[in-house]
């Protein structure tokens, strides 16, 4: 299926959500704005933290509309007391609820505007393609993406450039919101079938294979912690690997340590990573962080029925709940 | 498969639960039942109080296996701590496997305090697991 | 040998506890008499068993067996036994009902005088039992 | 820097045999923090403790570390000498040298390495030990007794005589349990009813107790003096305040099913009381069997009833209650012979289970004390009991004794004799095992006095033969085939724990054996105790017993109890979790896991600038926390730390082991 664009091109979609935070900052609902804005390249649509109406022309939405803006939340709550907007995506949204479960966020001081996503595009499949330095710009519409390349307009199918994280993408429409910005649009085809085929490919190696695949990944791991710093569901106001006594985490650069961070970065995500792929997509080195906390997922969802989280903020995460029959993955005679 | 790694001594260590592991661990000894002298036991009152981040350490600093030992489901001394204790370290088994771990390095079994005989045949196969696998070199640290 | 309801013969057990005053019922078969009897080895049916066959009432077994009369009545037994059971007396008891199915006797303990009646050994009595019997 | 000394105990022989105690000592010496170490040959003993408190004010010693024994063995004695040498007993830690140790390696040189290794580990977490406090608690000074039979009432009893709230809680229509299905006691042959009704009576009359049956126990929360218990009071569908136990209901109800108290030998009413001295003596409904219940229609017995009792709406009720105590004595049941094919039990009516054969001797039995043959009513003749049906029988029952079986049949076989002039028992048996007081005087005049004939040898098997029963053995002593007819079998079924036993342990979190009796905290000097405080065993749920051992037990029970209520106040476990609140995020994953509740939110004050910022963060409640710090590992952070077993305690031990 394919998700429904209904004609108005991508500049309109910006218009919409100048708009509603236009009128959300002029009516005094919220005193901020957090949303995307366009940076100097054309990759680049970081998010954007506004209070001024005059401000909101910055507003933009286009491929590159990638980033979590969920986690600025929590500084926004530490540091005022006032109402604040956030536009979220599918996943986004997700992360919205990781908070309220996790009772970092009270869902009364902000107004969450829902933006229904087709996917977003991934710089590198684009640069593989065409000559960086000329694109000029990149919009999509409707199932094409429409680059300025030089002098020229290239229009090539979208999907073939759009983020692996997004193609397996369950939930493009925002599963909790106060508005939702424009109507949903439908879950990509395959999502389903590629969400484990990463983490399938892993477990069908041996032992040794395998131990040498995630040494090859981690070798390359810097320990810059963006991975647990742009993940909602690394909520802490203290992490761990930050404290000094007891020293859970060594500091120096050991592969042990760095699979000691790993692990235990995966662990505490275990039964509540979302999937939004930012930890992997943000990581300067390429670690694919999403193998391993997909693995988690399909571990808990066979012995333990399947969850999925950030749907529901009431219910109880799967390790912190059990039920007297359940199945253990070691030998329980 | 004849045993390799002649001559190798691994280290152990196991975290027993005080009211099963701990006591079925007494009651081998109280039995006099020999077993490897190469597990060292940590003491915590219950399985549940057993952090992923002890076991990361224990192989980090070294040890070549690593056990956790509680009550059988059911039969915990909080009620429900090893109910919990048996999904944290379904999560983290499967985690360390997928990561190229081999399974008998690190181990999860409930023994009752009167299974002191399952405590010494345990840590037997354990050790003889572990001396077979060799040395802990994936996850040691290089220092 | 079989126990059957047919063959149990309740009154051999009466019998021999009425000849010997003894309360055969009483042992439990512990099987000292046995242990410390000296003749022990050239026995048939050994002394606890003698008294089994008694309380289950196998006469036959008792009544053909050898060892009845190769008990000297020296007392060894009886003066061990836990449960005050005088087994020489129960053999002995077991002979004189032998002795007495055999029939003829011509010497009855009523022609003895009383003062030889209470005083004299039943050894000896046994004797002029066995005399007079021919 | 701490100052530590460490202890090597030699236990006599039993550490020094397999450790180098010199070695040990010298090793310790060089141990970080570690200004003093020396050894005793029993460092338990007065003169052991006394060197370590000289010591402790000699060296000025801030952490002591006894490598010794189990601290499971010794942990208490020697946190109270530490104390009494002026240090907070929780800077004392134990090396378990002995159990985990010397007792299970036989060579020397590994001994000594792996006990120098355990001191060390020891000494790293002693150097971070804290001193610990515990929390006083109040104590709920009312105790539950569960189970109504003798055992529960002895233990009500006794409990209640102290002057302290009894309530006891029975499944039954009535109490009385087992004993009141009993005709007569050995060794002393008393009729059961008349020693056990006045007790009942007692219980029904006391005014600090509280009765409660037809009524189960749900749900078991809270810890030593502060039990919350949910009853479940099953709907009786009669009003226990307005019946006056007249029986017109039960002459009238029109259903009939087997009746338990009387084995299934005859039929009961659907409306009951399960036999006629009950108490209370006020009937109950089983709606299983109730015409209006499985038809719709009926209603005989509300027409009947004088004073209006009947009440079909009655639905279950939970009870919640707080509990300083619990007493456990819920029985047993008779073992089930579906394994034993070769005694015909079930497929002649002349075989019966011992308890059965006591309904039959009993004078308000359904033959009024004749023992007769279900078959055609004759008085039988000749009776053979068999022994240790189901019991010592590794392969189709259990393997344990069920203890009372001897002394039961010696008691029928003398009231066979009593009963039915001219009769003859025949016992065949594997052991006869009299020990108790009496009992082998009792079993003797089985045999001796009232003829009955003790075979030793275990039926085979029964065979029906017209009229009769054949029964084929063996008498192992003489070495006869023994092959009797005789007019009855009676079958000394096993003794078996409740079947439900298992799930009444995990509600009060108390352990089970193989066989699901349940388990004394310790087999010889803790008889009554269960591994979790507060909570007593009486009677048979805990393993077979007879009466005089039981009522014992209860007895010993209902003082521990009363010893726990004459406190002022209880003294908490100080190792409990603790929130540290700069960590806290708040989230209270903690609290998910807590099994005590013992996890709330609480608002903290947090300066943020130049103003307080109100923040929500975890609290423990030190009373009700047990110390299982599985909270500890559900915080992310490691914001909860547990007391006595901290992160950085556990973090040290694992550093110290790998060194």
């Amino acid at each position: 299926m394919q998700q429904k664009v209904e004609g108005y091109p991508l500049k309109e979609y910006t218009t919409k959500i100048c708009q509603i935070a236009k009128e959300a900052l002029e009516n005094r609902e919220v005193t901020a704005i957090i949303g995307w804005r366009k940076k100097d390249f054309w990759w680049q649509s970081p998010v954007v933290f506004l209070e001024d109406p005059a401000d909101v022309q910055q507003l933009v939405w286009d491929p590159f509309t990638i980033y979590s803006p969920v986690k600025f939340l929590l500084d926004w709550q530490e540091s005022c007391a006032a109402k604040v907007g956030i536009f979220v995506k599918g996943c986004d949204s997700r992360g919205i609820n990781r908070l309220l479960q996790d009772k970092r966020l009270e869902r009364e001081r902000v107004a969450v505007y829902g933006v229904p996503c087709g996917g977003k595009a991934d710089a590198e499949k684009i640069r593989a393609s065409f000559p960086s330095k000329e694109i000029k710009s990149v919009t999509l519409i409707g199932e094409e993406l429409v680059l300025a390349v030089g002098e020229r307009e290239e229009r090539v199918k979208a999907e073939a450039y759009l983020l692996d994280k997004c193609l397996s993408c369950r939930h493009p429409n925002p599963v909790v919101y106060d508005k939702l910005v424009w109507e949903e649009v439908s879950p990509r085809q395959y999502a389903d079938e590629s969400r484990f085929a990463r983490v399938q490919a892993v477990e069908s190696l041996v032992t040794e294979e395998r131990f040498a695949y995630w040494q090859r990944q981690f070798d390359r791991c810097i320990r810059c912690f963006a991975c647990r710093n742009t993940c909602p569901a690394c909520n802490c106001r203290v992490c761990i690997f930050d404290q000094a006594e007891p020293r859970w985490l060594g500091k120096a650069n050991d592969p042990a340590d760095t699979l000691n961070y790993h692990i235990i970065r995966a662990f505490h995500v275990a039964g509540r990573c979302f999937e939004c792929g930012e930890c992997e997509r943000i990581c300067p080195a390429g670690v694919p962080l999403q193998e391993l906390n997909r693995k988690l997922i399909k571990g808990i969802n066979d012995a333990y029925g399947d969850y999925e989280a950030g749907l529901d903020p009431t219910d109880v995460p799967p390790l912190g709940t059990y039920r007297g029959e359940d199945p253990a993955g070691f030998d329980e005679s | 498969m004849p045993v390799t790694n002649e001559g190798f001594e691994p280290l152990i260590v196991a975290f027993c639960c005080n009211w099963c592991s701990y006591a079925g661990a007494d009651l081998a000894g109280v039995s006099r039942m020999s077993y490897s002298s190469n597990v060292r036991i940590i003491r915590v009152p219950c399985s549940s109080r057993v952090n992923p981040s002890f076991i990361i350490r224990a192989f980090q600093r070294g040890a070549d296996g690593v056990l956790v030992a509680g009550c059988h489901p059911g039969d915990c001394h909080y009620h429900s701590g090893n109910f919990f204790t048996r999904r944290r370290l379904t999560v983290l088994k499967q985690m360390m496997e997928y990561l190229g771990i081999e399974p008998e390095r690190f181990q999860v079994r409930w023994i009752s305090g009167s299974e002191g005989a399952k405590f010494a045949m345990v840590m037997n196969s354990v050790a003889e697991e572990i001396k077979r696998l060799g040395p802990n070199r994936k996850l040691r640290d290089v220092r | 040998m079989k126990v059957i309801t047919e063959k149990i013969n309740y009154n051999l057990l009466r019998e021999v506890e009425e000849v010997s005053g003894q309360k055969v019922s009483a042992c439990f078969q512990c099987g000292k008499c046995s242990g410390g009897c000296p003749v022990v080895w050239s026995m048939d049916v050994l002394p606890h068993q003698v008294l089994r066959y008694a309380q289950l009432g196998l006469v036959d077994e008792l009544l053909h067996s050898k060892t009845l009369w190769i008990c000297a009545s020296c007392q060894t037994c009886d003066s061990r036994c836990p449960r005050n059971v005088d087994i020489p007396k129960v053999i002995e008891a077991l002979r004189l009902i032998i002795l007495r199915n055999k029939g003829g006797n011509y010497l009855h303990p009523n022609d003895l005088p009383a003062r030889v009646r209470e005083n004299a050994p039943q050894q000896g009595l046994v004797s002029a039992f066995r005399k007079y019997a021919k | 820097m701490k100052r530590i000394g460490v202890f090597i105990c030699w236990c006599g022989s039993n550490i020094a045999a397999t450790v180098d105690i010199d070695r040990v000592i010298a090793a310790a010496q060089k141990m970080s923090g570690v200004v003093y170490a020396d050894q005793n040959k029993y460092t338990c003993s007065e003169i052991g403790q006394a060197m370590i408190k000289d010591a402790i004010k000699e060296y000025r010693l801030d952490r002591v570390v006894i490598g010794s024994c189990s601290p499971r063995m010794h942990e208490n004695t020697f946190r109270k000498t530490v104390e009494s040498a002026g240090l907070n007993p929780y800077y004392l830690e134990i090396a378990n040298i002995r159990e985990q140790c010397s007792w299970v390696h036989k060579d020397k040189e590994a001994g000594t390495a792996k006990a120098i290794s355990l001191i060390r580990t020891a000494v790293a977490k002693a150097a971070m030990n804290e001193a610990l406090f515990a929390a006083e608690m109040p104590i709920t000074r009312r105790a539950l007794v569960i189970g109504g039979g003798i055992a529960g009432i002895q233990a009500a009893l006794d409990i209640a005589d102290t002057g302290f709230e009894v309530d006891l809680v029975e499944r039954e229509p009535s109490i009385g349990g087992r004993m009141a299905q009993l005709d007569k006691t050995f060794p002393t042959l008393d009729c059961s009813a008349c020693i056990l009704t006045p007790k009942m009576v007692d219980v029904a009359q006391h005014e600090k107790i509280k009765l409660i049956t037809y009524a189960e126990v749900d749900k078991v929360e809270g810890y030593l003096g502060n039990f919350t218990v949910t009853i479940r009071s099953k709907a009786r569908s009669v009003d226990l305040q307005k019946c006056i136990g007249c029986g017109e209901c039960i002459a009238k109800c029109p259903s009939k099913v087997a009746s338990e108290f009387e084995e299934g030998l005859v039929q009961r009413r659907a409306i009951y009381t399960p036999f006629p001295q009950a108490v209370p003596n006020k009937p109950a409904i089983d709606r299983a069997h109730c015409r209006f219940f499985t038809a719709g229609k009926c209603k005989v017995c509300q027409k009947v009833c004088p004073a209006d009792a009947i009440d079909y709406e009655m639905a279950d009720r939970l009870l919640t209650n707080q509990y300083g105590a619990i007493v456990v004595a819920t029985g047993f049941d008779t073992h089930k012979l579906n394994n034993y094919g070769e005694y015909a039990y079930g497929k002649h009516p002349d075989v019966l289970t011992s308890l059965e054969f006591e309904r039959l001797l009993n004078a308000s039995g359904p033959t009024g004390g004749k023992i007769l043959r279900p078959s055609d009513g004759k008085e039988p003749k000749t009776v053979a009991f068999i022994q240790c049906v189901g019991s010592r029988d590794k392969a189709k029952g259990n393997p344990y004794c069920a203890k009372i079986c001897c002394m039961y049949t010696a008691k029928h076989a003398i009231l066979l004799s009593e009963k039915v002039p001219g009769s003859k028992a025949f016992v065949f048996y594997i052991d006869v095992r009299t020990a108790g007081k009496d009992y082998e005087e009792f079993y003797t005049r089985a045999y001796e006095e009232c003829g009955a004939s003790y075979i030793k040898g275990n039926v085979s098997k029964v065979f029906p033969d017209g009229d009769k029963l054949l029964v084929r053995s063996v008498d192992v002593l003489s070495g006869a085939l023994v092959e009797l007819s005789v007019d009855m079998v009676v079958l000394a079924a096993s003794v078996d724990a409740r079947a439900d036993a298992k799930e009444l342990a995990q509600k009060l979190a108390v352990t089970v054996n193989a066989h699901k009796f349940f388990t004394e905290a310790h087999p010889k000097l803790r008889p009554v105790d269960t591994q979790t405080a507060g909570i007593f065993l009486a009677g048979m749920c805990q393993g077979p017993k007879d009466i005089p051992e039981t009522v014992a037990q209860a007895s010993a029970a209902a003082v521990k109890v009363a010893a726990i209520f004459s406190k002022q106040s209880l003294l908490g476990n100080p190792t409990v979790a603790e929130v540290e609140p700069k960590l806290c995020s708040g989230d209270l994953s903690c609290m998910a896991v807590c099994p005590y509740g013992a996890i709330s939110e609480q608002v903290v004050e947090e300066r943020r600038g130049r103003e307080m910022v109100p923040r929500k963060i975890a609290q423990v409640n030190a009373a009700l926390c047990q110390g299982c710090g599985a909270c500890t590992v559900a915080c992310r952070p490691g914001a909860i730390n547990l007391k006595g077993f901290t992160n950085q305690q556990i973090l040290a031990e694992v550093d110290a082991i790998c060194l």
